[in-house]
């Protein structure tokens, strides 16, 4: 257990304030479309209005006569500079802008640049695109069909399949369901939806013609990889490219990719020489940048009767539209879907997984998500439900009944995972407590006889956080580890500069306490720098959750860097060997004689000062960490509803939401983070959706369609925890950031089926819109 | 290009005098002709409530309010909430309770906040609800945003500032 | 996002009359609203625009008319019209049937099955008006083919103007309202 | 998202108002609230070449009680109507109309005018308006004149208003002794379109009897709708749960709602009949007191 600190040192476990509200708070962030340069001038993206078509001509020449106008920038113009397409985060390419054919709507098919925002509008409506129109493919089960048109003319297979991929033991798994009593079977999407971060992308591109130096401020979750992958694509030095990642506006995955509208600004920086100021639109960002999900998914459980899983076998299509633009950085092409055997301990597993092409914004980007484990959280959680109703079991017992118990862990499960740490039975007990789950089940029985229709949902998910490690993670070639530099100054104060970027978790608030924590130098006298490719150490960014177990891992391991070589300081200060030296959090004493020590920052004084004979100067260290392993925090979440039989509303009485994320560094962000994960969850549960009609239109690419919750629709959270530390992990902490967000689906939709599954019903798809609801209970002639 | 208004917007206190075109977005005018970017713009469709501001005292989105429209009024930002170096309670309310995480949505957040306070000093956890449910927030769950109005309504009652 | 609309009505002209109308698209354009031709391909291929307006929202489309059916025994006519918006925010296209049956008595029926596709902004966020503009618009087709029955020469009152609305009520309005008030007259 | 340019004009009198639009035709549009407009041009699915503002004429934002009707100007705010005590006390039926509007940022600039005189089916002040029978003042070159609510709504996005008028006041006759009403409307969630909106307005007389009954319905047509069967089903009924009933079916019939997004034809209708339920027993209930 970690050691408490004292409230002025404020290490780990103090629910400190945050530091960066400060600037927040008073108007004062600095967001990439706050950044303005001297000169600036601003792009705006042409798209295309068809979901597959054929570019037959572009003309310019009106576009160029409004005043302020520079250029035009085309596909043509791209490809002759070989920069028409791009390398995605997952082993395909994709359009910078359209040359020969456009794939979906609203896909980029030129860029103006004007001196004024306004004048850069005016003319994207004034590039004339004359299209031919190509039949569109929108339903990913039709993709491989025959007839289907071949979307993909740039590759050799002529076909829309991307990938097959299968783990586990097939056989194995087709036998124990062959020969099982039960089988349980459920078929649930896990629809299209997009991360929606308040601020959309956007960047500020700034080439110098006299430095040949770029700097890009980009809206970017990973700027040093981002700065190689513009090295690679664009062929320039990368000691030449700088870029900034200032306060970003949140992320959610959203920003992890590199999208075209940052090539192209980057281009006419290059082109023109002047600063380049691209801002998305809200209606482009939810249409065009990365969506999340669209997995098409089928679990088979086989079980005996008491309720024993013997094998779980997972078929799924993912639609990744035209381009496979997943942004995961795993080996698999399904990223960690194959933690689909969740919380249980079951013998066998087979799961596969097909990818095909379809006429819709490319992506397959990971939503508050380390790389599909909401996919296979949910889609298990929903299996273990469904066989509870067939069993006639409640589903709580059926979960206690089958959680990998705490005594086998680390746990290898059969599709291939170590499990570091779990105690899935306390947090689901401690829940139930909460919750006063047997009180609501009698509720829920009187209600039924009165015919009112109230649902309870239970989820006892298992997350898989924390890329790398570096054999199984890695962007182009570079492993995840994550990187911190410490540098104590000589009165004892330090600055911090880490691999990772924060969108809103407070990183310049919890890394101090890292430092606080295993150096004793008081939280507020430590800074904390991220986002500058220019001063920061290498590392690949924030999101999966991976900012704690990685970059916060390295934090550590800097500091004990330098806490050794304080103590070699203290032993010359103090004229006693090391080995006669106690440490506790902010000074070195000597054993059995506490009073004579030396304090940190007289250590540090020293490191500058008086160094013990051939001692180099200084207090510093940088440390990159690649994990052993990856964390597994896990929780149970209980939700309640009520459903109005007239309306079909469903509304979330209570949601309980019991969390174990390992030790925790400041427990009040740690709430946030949930809070947050949880109302997000609650999105894609009843609201969130990326559709696209028969002619290829996406509906729901406007903030009046696509819809987010407000402070009315989303309930009040119960929160509460257990802690199970990481095994590996050098302060036993595990990333919360997504559990919340992975968890919660499934609690929602169970609650909804609970509360009419006495009519028979098993499975509603997302999101649960009022109309689905009033539908199933017309049909089952409940008025 | 349209004839040009000239206008006078009094903005947190101080006149700003500029030649606009009709069509110029009071958004863009306080962010780029007033440079003060504590006011953002999160969507297209008059739905997040990022770029709230307070119009004679009433919020209003600004990016669905033309500048010229705003000549001779009086227009309150985020940056007009800070009194003699001194936080206002909604800020302190929001950084106490944790009610913010990424920042983008607080600065119009805080605007709902202050005119929901302004005109009902001594809300109910539902009237905040209703109060901010022009401004969307993605990352708090907006549950932390009420306990930072309801420390803000304790703070303004004491009648500590304002 | 696609609307089918089939509509039926009758006139008092001989079927050869408005078959001379129907089959010839230079005069029946000018009973499409807001429609012109601007430039003849062939005898069956035509360039032309329309322009849409519904409340305050106007679109522009440019495209081209096709004849690909017309068979003057089964007086049967089928169009196939593609446009793209000038600004780039979309298309429309559009597949339509009419036939032609005589009536005793000497008048004719006319049935027109169309089939408009939309796709771009207007689909994004004109989807639940498309039924609704759809039916105006066949409204005002209607009448105008009708007046220009009766008086061939005459350009339809505002031929080429953008569909209005508010033009089309008219006497469509009657009926409309009156199936909206459940055939009540008191109100 | 950036609108096209327009040229702009602030007249101080309806006079100028007036002619301005004459002048300018069907390239005017008249800017009140601006919260349907504006948003429509910056999508540049509008592009009026002229707006004319008509926010500094005087005296067109007022609620008051006059000559045996409550009359709101045509340039009143929704945030106005929505914390009138007048409103709230003697006419909850537009209390909640208002409320449910937006969200509080669109109704402080948003016009009841304007709100009625766009002719969007979505907008909510249409129903109430058709269940309180309502008058609409239309201000023109020849002065003004009376629009019946019931003659108003034409077409989709089309109203009984000429080009060259100005919607002025809207006049809501005093409601007689027992009289009660309710609005209740659906949304997917706050600030939305309504799924389906029902207004309900009724009297009753001594025994409870409906001798007046008035039904309006958001955005399940191509205009806001009057139910009049439901309303003639009503008159002369004791508003017991069998008549509601019996009402709420034939206002469903009297529904039109095309299928979207916000859930299928059918649906709509169901909700058109479950929310007639809930807004005549409100009513009623109101109209007891």
């Amino acid at each position: 257990m970690i050691q408490t600190t004292s409230p002025e040192i404020g290490g780990m476990g103090h629910a400190v304030k945050r530091k960066e509200d400060a600037r927040f708070i008073q108007g004062k962030g600095n967001y990439v479309d706050d950044v303005h340069l001297p000169g600036m001038v601003f792009g705006h993206v042409v798209r295309s209005p068809y979901g597959h078509a054929r570019l037959k001509s572009i003309h310019i020449d009106e576009a160029m006569k409004v005043p302020g106008a520079l250029a035009v920038i085309t596909g043509a113009d791209l490809a002759a500079a070989g920069l028409a397409w791009m390398p995605t985060l997952f082993h395909d390419k994709q359009m910078v802008l359209a040359t020969g054919k456009v794939l979906f709507q609203a896909q980029e098919v030129a860029f103006c640049v004007a001196t004024e925002q306004y004048a850069a509008a005016d003319m994207a409506e004034l590039v004339e695109v004359e299209y031919d129109e190509l039949p569109v493919l929108v339903d990913p089960h039709k993709a491989l069909d025959p007839d289907a048109p071949i979307l993909r003319e740039d590759r050799e297979e002529k076909s829309n399949h991307i990938f097959h991929w299968e783990v586990g033991d097939k056989q194995g798994t087709q036998q124990a369901i062959q020969g099982s009593p039960v089988t349980a079977r459920v078929d649930a999407v896990f629809q299209r939806c997009h991360p929606a971060p308040l601020e959309t992308c956007g960047c500020v591109a700034d080439f110098n013609p006299v430095t040949s130096k770029l700097t890009i401020w980009l809206t970017s979750q990973a700027p040093h990889a981002h700065r190689t992958l513009f090295s690679i694509v664009g062929g320039i030095p990368e000691q030449n490219i700088r870029v900034i990642s200032p306060d970003i506006g949140g992320g959610f995955g959203n920003k992890v990719p590199i999208y075209p509208g940052y090539v192209c600004a980057v281009v006419a920086s290059l082109k023109l020489g002047r600063p380049v100021k691209w801002i998305e639109t809200r209606s482009e960002n939810l249409q065009s940048t990365g969506f999340a999900r669209d997995y098409h998914m089928t679990a088979e459980i086989a079980a005996d009767r008491d309720g024993t899983v013997k094998a779980l076998r997972v078929k799924t299509l993912a639609d990744h539209g035209a381009f496979n633009a997943a942004a995961q950085p795993s080996k698999f092409p399904a990223g960690l879907f194959s933690i689909c055997t969740g919380s249980y301990d079951f013998p066998k597993a087979f799961c596969e997984v097909d990818g095909v092409y379809t006429n819709k914004a490319p992506g397959g980007i990971a939503y508050r998500c380390s790389f599909r484990v909401t996919e296979a959280a949910y889609l298990i959680e929903r299996a273990m439900d469904v066989l509870a109703h067939q069993l006639k079991m409640d589903p709580a017992e059926l979960r206690l009944k089958n959680f990998i118990p705490s005594d086998k862990f680390p746990y290898q499960c059969p599709l291939g995972w170590t499990y570091d740490s779990g105690n899935y039975a306390a947090a689901m007990n401690l829940a139930l407590k909460m919750a006063g789950y047997q009180d609501l089940r009698k509720e829920q029985a009187e209600k039924r006889k009165k015919g009112e229709l109230m649902g309870i949902g239970i989820s006892s998910f298992t997350e898989i956080v924390g890329a790398g490690p570096g054999h199984t993670f890695d962007i182009a070639g570079i492993k995840m580890f994550d990187s911190c530099e410490i540098r104590i100054h000589p009165t004892g104060k330090a600055i911090a500069r880490l691999g990772t970027k924060s969108q809103g978790q407070g990183h310049e608030t919890t890394f101090p306490q890292i430092i606080a924590q295993e150096l004793g130098i008081p939280q507020q006298d430590i800074v904390l720098e991220e986002g500058d490719t220019d001063t920061a150490p290498y590392g690949l960014g924030t999101y999966a959750s991976r900012s704690t177990p990685v970059a916060g891992a390295a934090t550590a391991m800097a500091a004990r860097k330098i806490r050794d070589k304080a103590r070699k300081i203290a032993a010359h200060l103090l004229e006693v060997s090391e080995e006669d030296l106690d440490w506790e959090p902010g000074k070195f004493f000597v054993k059995g004689a506490p009073s004579k020590a030396k304090t940190i920052q007289e250590i540090a004084f020293a490191a500058y000062t008086n160094l013990p004979e051939g001692m180099e100067a200084g207090l510093e260290a940088v440390h990159y960490y690649d994990p052993p392993n990856l964390t597994f925090p896990f929780g149970t979440y209980i939700c309640v509803v009520d459903i109005d039989k007239g309306t079909g509303e469903v509304k979330v009485r209570r949601f309980i939401a019991v969390d174990d994320c390992g030790n925790i560094i400041n427990p009040m962000i740690v709430e946030g983070q949930i809070h947050g994960g949880l109302t997000e969850g609650l999105a894609i549960a009843f609201m969130q959706l990326i559709s696209y009609d028969e002619s290829g239109n996406v509906q729901g690419g406007n903030f009046m369609d696509y819809l987010l919750p407000t402070a009315v629709e989303t309930p009040h959270w119960e929160t509460g925890k257990t802690c199970t530390p990481s095994p590996h992990h050098p302060i036993g902490a595990k990333g919360v950031g997504e559990s919340p967000n992975v968890g919660s689906p499934a609690a929602f939709v169970n609650a909804v089926v609970d509360a009419l599954s006495h009519l028979g019903v098993t499975h509603i798809d997302m999101p649960i819109a009022p109309w689905k609801v009033w539908q199933i209970l017309r049909e089952k002639g409940i008025t | 290009m349209a004839e040009k208004h000239h206008i006078r917007v009094r903005l947190n206190g101080v006149d700003k005098e500029a030649d606009v075109e009709p069509r110029l977005l009071l958004v863009h005018f306080i962010r780029d002709v007033a440079g003060q970017t504590g006011t953002h713009l999160g969507c297209d469709t008059t739905n997040c409530g990022a770029c709230t501001v307070l119009l004679d005292g009433r919020p209003i989105k600004s990016c669905t309010f033309f500048a010229v429209q705003a000549d001779g009024r009086e227009i309150m930002t985020v940056e007009g909430l800070i009194h003699d170096g001194k936080l206002h309670p909604i800020q302190e309310g929001f950084r106490q309770e944790h009610g913010l995480q990424c920042g983008f949505c607080t600065p119009g957040m805080m605007m709902s906040a202050l005119a929901l306070l302004e005109k009902n000093p001594e809300p109910t956890e539902e009237e905040i609800r209703w109060g901010i449910s022009g401004n969307l927030c993605r990352c708090t769950g907006y549950q932390n945003i009420v306990k930072a109005v309801q420390y803000a309504a304790a703070k303004m009652h004491e009648g500590v500032l304002v | 996002m696609a609307v089918r609309i089939e509509k039926t009505f009758e006139v008092s002209e001989p079927i050869d009359q408005c078959w001379s109308l129907l089959s010839d698209p230079r005069k029946i354009v000018s009973c499409v609203p807001g429609a012109k031709l601007t430039e003849t391909v062939d005898e069956r291929t035509f360039k032309g625009a329309i322009s849409v307006k519904v409340g305050p929202s106007l679109t522009d489309y440019k495209g081209e008319v096709r004849i690909v059916r017309l068979d003057e025994q089964a007086h049967v006519l089928e169009l196939e019209g593609k446009g793209q918006d000038v600004r780039g925010k979309g298309g429309a296209s559009m597949k339509m049937t009419g036939t032609l049956e005589a009536l005793e008595g000497g008048g004719t029926r006319v049935a027109a099955v169309t089939e408009v596709t939309v796709v771009g902004i207007l689909a994004q966020f004109g989807g639940r008006l498309l039924t609704d503009v759809s039916d105006v618009i066949f409204k005002q087709f209607t009448e105008r083919f009708q007046q220009k029955l009766k008086n061939p020469d005459a350009e339809p009152q505002g031929a080429s103007e953008p569909v209005k609305a508010v033009r089309v009520v008219g006497s469509a309005l009657g009926h409309s309202i009156r199936r909206a008030l459940g055939g009540s007259d008191e109100s | 998202m950036i609108p096209p340019v327009f040229e702009y004009v602030r007249p101080n009198t309806i006079p100028e108002a007036v002619s301005l639009l004459q002048l300018h035709g069907d390239d005017a549009k008249i800017l009140s609230g601006g919260q349907s407009l504006i948003p429509m041009m910056k999508l540049r699915l509008a592009r009026p070449a002229w707006l004319i503002d008509i926010n500094a004429i005087p005296d067109l934002a007022y609620i008051r009680e006059a000559d045996g009707y409550l009359q709101i100007g045509g340039l009143t705010r929704e945030a106005d109507i929505e914390a009138s005590e007048l409103i709230r006390s003697k006419y909850p039926i537009i209390h909640e109309t208002a409320r449910v509007i937006a969200d509080p940022q669109v109704r402080n600039l948003a016009t009841i005018g304007g709100n009625l005189a766009h002719g969007d089916p979505a907008n909510d002040h249409g129903a109430t308006m058709l269940a309180l029978e309502a008058e609409v003042i239309a201000t023109g070159a020849n002065g003004q004149r009376s629009i019946p609510i019931q003659d108003f709504f034409q077409s989709i996005f089309t109203t009984a208003l000429e080009h060259d008028e100005i919607l002025t006041e809207i006049r809501v006759p005093a409601p007689a002794a027992r009289s009660g009403g309710a609005y209740f409307k659906l949304e997917r969630k706050v600030g939305d379109f309504a799924t389906a909106g029902v207004a309900a307005q009724v009297t009753l007389d001594s025994n409870g009897v409906c001798t007046k009954a008035g039904i309006g319905l958001t955005n399940v047509g191509p205009t806001a709708i009057k139910a009049v069967e439901a309303e003639r089903f009503l008159r002369g009924k004791k508003l017991d749960a069998e008549n509601i009933a019996g009402a709420a079916r034939q206002a469903m019939e009297e529904s039109q709602p095309s299928s979207d997004l916000r859930g299928p034809a059918e649906y709509k209708k169901g909700l058109v009949q479950e929310l007639t339920k809930r807004a005549l027993m409100r009513a009623a209930e109101r109209a007891g007191r």
